[in-house]
């Protein structure tokens, strides 16, 4: 019975469906798992932030403390935290960051619309630079254009993107006296919305983005060129070969479309990737994404903040590669027809 | 598949680098010819000095004193070199004493001053902003950040090989379930986790308690791709009609594993060992690099880089970003000859 | 039979392959993959090429259409080909030249042994047929679609309108051979080179190929080139049997010759160590020793001297054999037979 | 059980679950073997015959206990003289009886673990029961390397070192190491050069007159199984069909389809092309068989009862079982020789 309505929705609907349930799983997961890691630390908030008063000359009684623990609720079991935590999450009440004193909502979704904007960007650079060298390089094998193009490949893939970043900024302070650790030029700061804000606002991030996006466009290209020299030696391609198919035509038509499958889900799994190093060279150029806003979050043991910024990152990551794995569907019908 | 990869020629170039920074991590203290800890008020950001080879028309290495002075006017500091004394640098010199491989004491240095101690008279590379000698660091932080690449390998290594074969040997639900924890685990970005873990230490921890967790750190994520990658050539060789003949013998599945299976497979977890580790060098350097990994007095590529973080001080003190030089090189060495293994381990990949 | 025979006596060969000389380079030296062959094929009849693993059938097979792989190169010899517009030698176009390019599928076609990876994988049945059309016709697509249905159908595979938006993959062996060669015939070529092409079938499909080739031959007039391994598909339908060791072609001559009065002590031993079901049962067979070497390591003199037994010691293990002429129409490459025949 | 039959099967199915969720919706189930029955005789040759998918080679991995049988019985003669049902054991039963059992394989390049020297490899399974003095593997392998027809002081090398037929001899090797009483040879020469077959085929009948070894030969090529077999039994969609004696069933065969495999087997001879008779259509899938006799859609000879019943397995003439409804009215061809 179960078997004619699972066949019923179709295997489409049912792909999508259990790649759903393992999004939402890992989802949960990684929810489980930031709270831990923001329980791990000795302390809490509350020591730290007594800690910190202490410092400056501050003085905080023990029942103040034990009050302020109790109006935060840390003095309640870990599992009790927790469900309450992912409870007002799921109805969009991330809570209140402590240590900046404002809405967790409010901070994130200020600083979230340029880290997708720098993540993007990085996969945009990436694929539209990746293609083309790909499959430049797979049809013109063994010239020194494409060894030139390897080793730059190479060189891209292997120099993590904070040393870039880092060597990018030295060079355009010291060279072209850039100071690269601004997103906005001075005389924009506070200037409205205009043309030459945007203008100046995409100039600031093209350095940023082609940085991350070196890294992403290094490693697709050397896998688009992998399956396609894979795929030329197919007997598919000596059979449109041998109906008078030209060389052009026939690797752009056939190799490509196939090697673009392990390209897309490679997308996928390269989302965390770029996720991570847009935060790092976030980090080193001092670009207002989350990436700075979690690294304070975390030094501050701001437990909601960090918690949360976490959670959104996976959360995004997650999406992204469900994207990626129905566009494979959708491309491949191999996926499509036989799941 | 020595022979197809000697065939690989950047891939040996790779190989040979390594050979050299490994070989340079083990004589580190006697490369190190200052010692890396030591503070010198008096010699604060020195910039990289040059060695004069000869002497009056004699080959006789030397270098000239230093004198600081303030500039007036920006108050930066100034050192320039006093040409009326020469320091003569000689070969296998005294210095700090060490244990060479951590067992036979010793004090020689591949060079060092003579007449004035060496950590106030040679700065091969400048000194950094608490006056300590550069190269030395450079040696001694190559040396943490290689070995934790290798031994966070070796954590991945155990936990992949086993989670690995046991999955593709015994399928199933087994299979099932480690394959979705390694499919979370890859979905979630690296960085924020480590980012959280790292920070999770407790400042109190003692360098080799932070070394060792950070090292646990980076191989939490590592294992996944060696165990992904073993499963599949595991669950292939399941297929293979020598393992079956191998059962109709009677062979047990222990003696399958290690006599038909595991061996298969070496060449591909040497290759994909050789891909992990400098994932795990950069990790460590980013980490150390945003001060959430190894911190002073611990001494790694990333803790030197950590102080090349202000870009207006690099600006004004270019030597203090040299450390970038060995990460991008060592961690490029590394996945050139990673490369060239894989290559050679399965041409048909 | 006959007549048709009579018909094709005095008819020109359509394609003819003189000392054709294919090489590529293996990781160990220049493997000799075809070394000098030589045989012609005429209209309306079927030639049988014949030989085990590495003779270089199926190279040749590629290299008359020009579609070498990566490292292999024609080195020398000429092809051939009789059009319309007079003879041609292909081996002096450009590989990818548009003069080459239109003789692929329009003049001679080609269809391989596996018809699971001869089509895309991702592209519809009907689009790869499609297209084919419409290189050779320019006609446009709804044309081109009712001709490539129609070529469906003309290969016998039943709902042919279904089959055409099927993914290779999820159809039958026999099916996807079929639209193969639907592909094949889109062109309407004058040669049909056929690369193994029941090998992977199983072998009540097999008989159903090998008629329909007999058959479509039969309508089209073409000339079929059937490259194997098998004596028994040879037997079934080829009027010409030319059978190759290593790159070399060792005898030739019409199929009843080769058959019933095989010459080269090669053709001879492995015509009798053939497995077949007219034997008795639990009969031994005669063998062969040894095996056949790699290419790369091809014997000096007649490369069959290692494993003859009628092998003549100084000589064939020295000298390259010639062709000997033992019937009209019949020759072998063979020192024996160099002593009857002085020319 | 006859004092001369070795291995005698019953019933023998193998279903495989294709639903995901271990709920066996009946649709969902692939028959690969679907009641198969036969009998090997004591150094007797019985050959598995029929197309790809029929599932002969399932039977044969049931057999082995490759994998395990959903049902049936696989009784089987130890050397002690005593009769135990190989589908009934685990892993720790088989495990003595492992030694009486050997197979030959069809990939002779996957079949050979290319890390192992032959020594290595032909020692295996007396390294696994217990043979640990060097000196005496070293002569045992030398004797086997000898009965093969390959020379000793080969031992050293590593298979990539052999050609596809020396391969086969290596595995044979292998297989005779523990002196079995049955060896399983499945498609042991499709993969060989045609000049080499004959060269394997021969070594297998020495073998099998010197050391009165039982065969179960698995092939698609009736050619072969001609040369070698003693019996025949013919597999469609995972159903014995047809089994008797290698004579009488290229000479008369009852059933129509195995008429139609040897009227589509191509013969070497130009004089004897045949008017091409082939069953239409392709072998149903065992995923989703006809209902009735699994033939019937390609069956020339199919009536309606043919469509809606089930043909039993069943002895027309002493040694000759058939599963057809119409075979003891039929007159099919076969070969003559």
């Amino acid at each position: 019975m179960t078997h004619r309505v699972r066949s019923a929705i179709g295997p489409v609907a049912r792909f999508i469906c259990r790649r759903l349930a393992i999004g939402l799983l890992t989802i949960w997961a990684i929810s489980v798992l930031s709270f831990t890691i923001i329980q791990l630390p000795p302390g809490d908030f509350v020591s730290n932030y007594v800690a910190r008063l202490s410092q400056t000359g501050g003085v905080g009684t023990a029942e103040d403390v034990a009050r302020l623990r109790a109006d935060l609720g840390l003095d309640r079991p870990a599992y009790v935290r927790y469900v309450h935590w992912a409870w007002n999450v799921l109805h969009g009440d991330f809570g209140r960051s402590l240590d900046l004193e404002r809405p967790v909502s409010e901070l994130i979704s200020e600083r979230l619309g340029l880290t997708l904007l720098v993540a993007l960007g990085g996969l945009f650079f990436a694929w539209v630079f990746a293609l083309p060298i790909g499959i430049y390089c797979a049809s013109h094998r063994g010239s020194i254009a494409e060894y030139v193009l390897t080793v730059i490949g190479m060189v891209g893939m292997a120099v993590p993107a904070f040393l870039l970043s880092l060597f990018a900024m030295y060079v355009a302070f010291r060279y072209f006296d850039v100071d690269l650790g601004t997103v906005q030029s001075p005389q924009y700061l506070d200037a409205p919305a205009s043309l030459g804000k945007t203008v100046d606002l995409i100039r600031h991030l093209i350095l940023p983005t082609a940085i991350l996006g070196l890294g992403a466009m290094t490693r697709l290209f050397r896998i688009l060129r992998a399956n396609l020299l894979d795929e030329i030696g197919k007997p598919y391609v000596v059979t449109a070969r041998a109906k008078g198919m030209r060389e052009l035509a026939l690797i752009v038509k056939y190799p490509t479309r196939i090697a673009l499958n392990p390209f897309v889900s490679t997308v996928g799994l390269m989302l965390p990737q770029l996720v991570s190093g847009s935060l790092i060279i976030s980090l080193v150029m001092s670009l207002p994404t989350l990436g700075p806003l979690l690294l304070r979050a975390l030094l501050a043991q701001d437990m909601f903040l960090a918690g949360a910024i976490m959670l959104v990152l996976a959360t995004l990551t997650v999406v992204g590669m469900l994207i990626s794995d129905l566009l494979l569907a959708w491309l491949d019908p191999r996926i499509r027809l036989q799941y | 598949m020595r022979r197809r990869f000697v065939k690989h020629r950047l891939a040996v170039c790779g190989g040979l680098v390594v050979v050299a920074f490994y070989l340079a991590a083990a004589f580190a203290d006697f490369l190190a010819y200052s010692d890396p800890g030591k503070l010198d008020a008096q010699r604060i950001l020195v910039p990289p000095q040059r060695v004069s080879l000869w002497s009056a028309g004699r080959f006789s290495p030397h270098v000239y004193r230093l004198v600081r002075t303030r500039n007036p006017e920006t108050l930066v500091l100034d050192y320039s070199a006093d040409r009326s004394v020469e320091i003569p640098v000689v070969l296998f010199a005294h210095g700090y004493p060490y244990r060479l491989f951590g067992l036979f004491p010793t004090d020689i240095h591949w060079i060092g001053t003579r007449g004035e101690p060496t950590e106030s008279s040679l700065f091969l590379l400048g000194s950094d902003a608490l006056g300590r000698d550069l190269f030395s660091r450079l040696v001694v932080g190559t040396r943490t950040s290689l070995t934790i690449g290798l031994v966070g390998v070796c954590i991945s290594l155990v936990l992949g090989v086993i989670l690995g074969a046991v999955s593709g040997f015994y399928g199933g639900i087994v299979d099932l379930v480690i394959q979705r924890v390694i499919e979370m685990l890859r979905a979630i970005p690296t960085l924020p986790l480590w980012l959280g873990l790292a920070a999770a230490i407790p400042p109190t921890w003692s360098v080799t308690s932070v070394y060792f967790t950070i090292t646990l750190i980076v191989s939490f994520v590592g294992w996944t791709e060696l165990a992904r990658e073993l499963r599949g050539r595991i669950m292939s060789l399941r297929h293979e009609d020598f393992v079956l003949a191998a059962e109709l013998c009677g062979a047990r599945p222990r003696r399958i594993m290690f006599v038909h299976m595991i061996p298969a497979c070496t060449s591909h977890i040497i290759a994909t060992a050789t891909l992990a580790l400098p994932t795990m060098i950069s990790s460590e350097t980013a980490l150390s690099f945003l001060g959430l990994g190894l911190r002073s007095p611990a001494i790694s590529l990333g803790v030197l880089l950590n102080g090349a973080q202000n870009i207006q001080a690099v600006a004004l003190y270019p030597w203090l970003i040299s450390p970038a030089l060995p990460t991008a090189v060592i961690v490029l060495a590394f996945n050139l000859m990673g490369d060239g293994l894989r290559d050679a381990a399965d041409p048909y990949a | 039979m006959l007549d048709r025979a009579a018909a094709v006596l005095d008819a020109q060969p359509v394609l003819e392959v003189r000392d054709l000389r294919v090489h590529f380079d293996d990781y160990d030296g220049i493997v000799r993959a075809v070394d000098g062959v030589s045989f012609q094929v005429m209209p309306g009849r079927t030639v049988g090429i014949v030989g085990e693993s590495g003779c270089g059938k199926s190279v040749m097979a590629r290299s008359i259409l020009r579609i070498v792989d990566r490292g292999s190169r024609v080195v020398g010899g000429s092809v051939l080909l009789r059009r319309r517009s007079g003879v041609e030698d292909l081996m002096q176009l450009e590989p990818d030249s548009r003069p080459m390019r239109e003789i692929r599928g329009r003049e001679i076609a080609l269809v391989f042994q596996e018809p699971m990876t001869s089509f895309s994988p991702v592209h519809t049945v009907g689009s790869q047929i499609i297209e084919a059309v419409r290189l050779h016709s320019g006609s446009s697509r709804a044309e081109a679609r009712r001709e490539a249905i129609r070529q469906l159908e003309h290969v016998g595979t039943p709902h042919p309108g279904y089959i055409m938006e099927q993914y290779a993959w999820q159809l039958s062996g026999g099916l996807r051979q079929r639209a193969m060669l639907a592909m094949a015939l889109v062109g309407g070529p004058s040669v049909l080179i056929a690369d193994e092409p029941t090998t992977a079938l199983d072998v009540t499909t097999q008989a159903q190929v090998l008629e329909l080739l007999h058959s479509l031959q039969h309508q089209s007039g073409m000339a079929l080139m059937l490259i194997t391994h098998d004596f028994g598909v040879v037997a079934q339908i080829a009027d010409d049997v030319v059978v190759m060791y290593l790159g070399r072609v060792v005898e030739q001559g019409p199929a009843d010759a080769i058959f019933h009065d095989p010459r080269h002590p090669y053709t001879r031993a492995l015509l009798s160590s053939m497995p077949s079901v007219i034997a008795k049962p639990r009969a031994r067979l005669a063998t062969l020793p040894g095996a056949v070497p790699h290419p790369l390591n091809r014997p000096p003199g007649c490369a069959f001297h290692p494993r003859c037994a009628s092998a003549i010691p100084g000589r064939c293990d020295r000298d390259t054999p010639r062709q000997s002429v033992v019937q009209p129409s019949h020759s072998v490459n063979c020192h024996l037979y160099h002593e009857a025949d002085p020319t | 059980m006859p004092a001369d039959v070795i291995l005698r099967v019953r019933g023998l199915t193998k279903h495989f679950g294709v639903a995901r969720d271990g709920e066996a919706a009946s649709a969902d189930i692939l028959r690969a073997v679907d009641d198969v029955s036969f009998s090997v005789r004591r150094a007797k040759t019985l050959a598995l015959v029929g197309e790809s998918g029929c599932g002969k080679t399932t039977a044969v991995r049931c057999i082995v206990r490759a994998m395990p049988p959903t049902s049936g019985n696989v009784w089987f003669r130890t050397t002690a003289g005593g009769v135990v049902d190989l589908a009934a054991l685990n892993e720790a039963g088989l495990r003595p009886l492992r030694a009486e059992i050997q197979m030959v394989f069809q990939d002779p390049y996957s079949s050979l673990n290319p890390r192992l020297s032959v020594l290595d490899i032909i020692a295996e399974p007396l390294v696994v029961s217990g043979v640990r003095n060097r000196t005496v593997i070293r002569d045992r392998v030398a004797n086997l390397l000898e009965l093969v027809g390959l020379r000793p002081d080969h031992m050293a090398r590593y298979p990539n070192a052999f050609s596809g037929g020396e391969r086969q001899r290596i595995g044979i090797a292998r297989a005779l190491a523990l002196h079995p009483r049955l060896v399983i040879a499945d498609e042991a020469v499709s993969a060989l050069d045609v000049s080499v077959r004959a060269q394997i085929l021969n070594l297998l009948l020495e073998l099998q007159d010197r050391y009165h070894i039982s065969y179960l030969l698995v092939s698609h090529d009736l050619g072969i199984v001609k040369h070698i077999s003693d019996q025949v039994g013919v597999m469609y969609v995972g159903q014995m069909v047809e089994s008797a004696d290698c004579q009488a069933i290229y000479r008369r065969p009852l059933h129509p389809y195995t008429a139609a495999l040897l009227a589509a087997v191509p013969i070497p001879d130009p004089r004897r092309r045949r008017a091409a008779y082939a069953a239409p259509g392709e072998a149903a899938s065992p995923r989703n068989p006809p209902p009735g006799c699994t033939f019937h859609p390609r069956c020339q000879h199919a009536i309606p009862r043919c469509k809606l019943e089930r043909p039993q397995w069943a002895e027309l003439e002493p040694g000759r079982f058939v599963r057809c409804h119409r075979a003891h009215e039929l007159q099919l061809r076969g070969i003559e020789a």
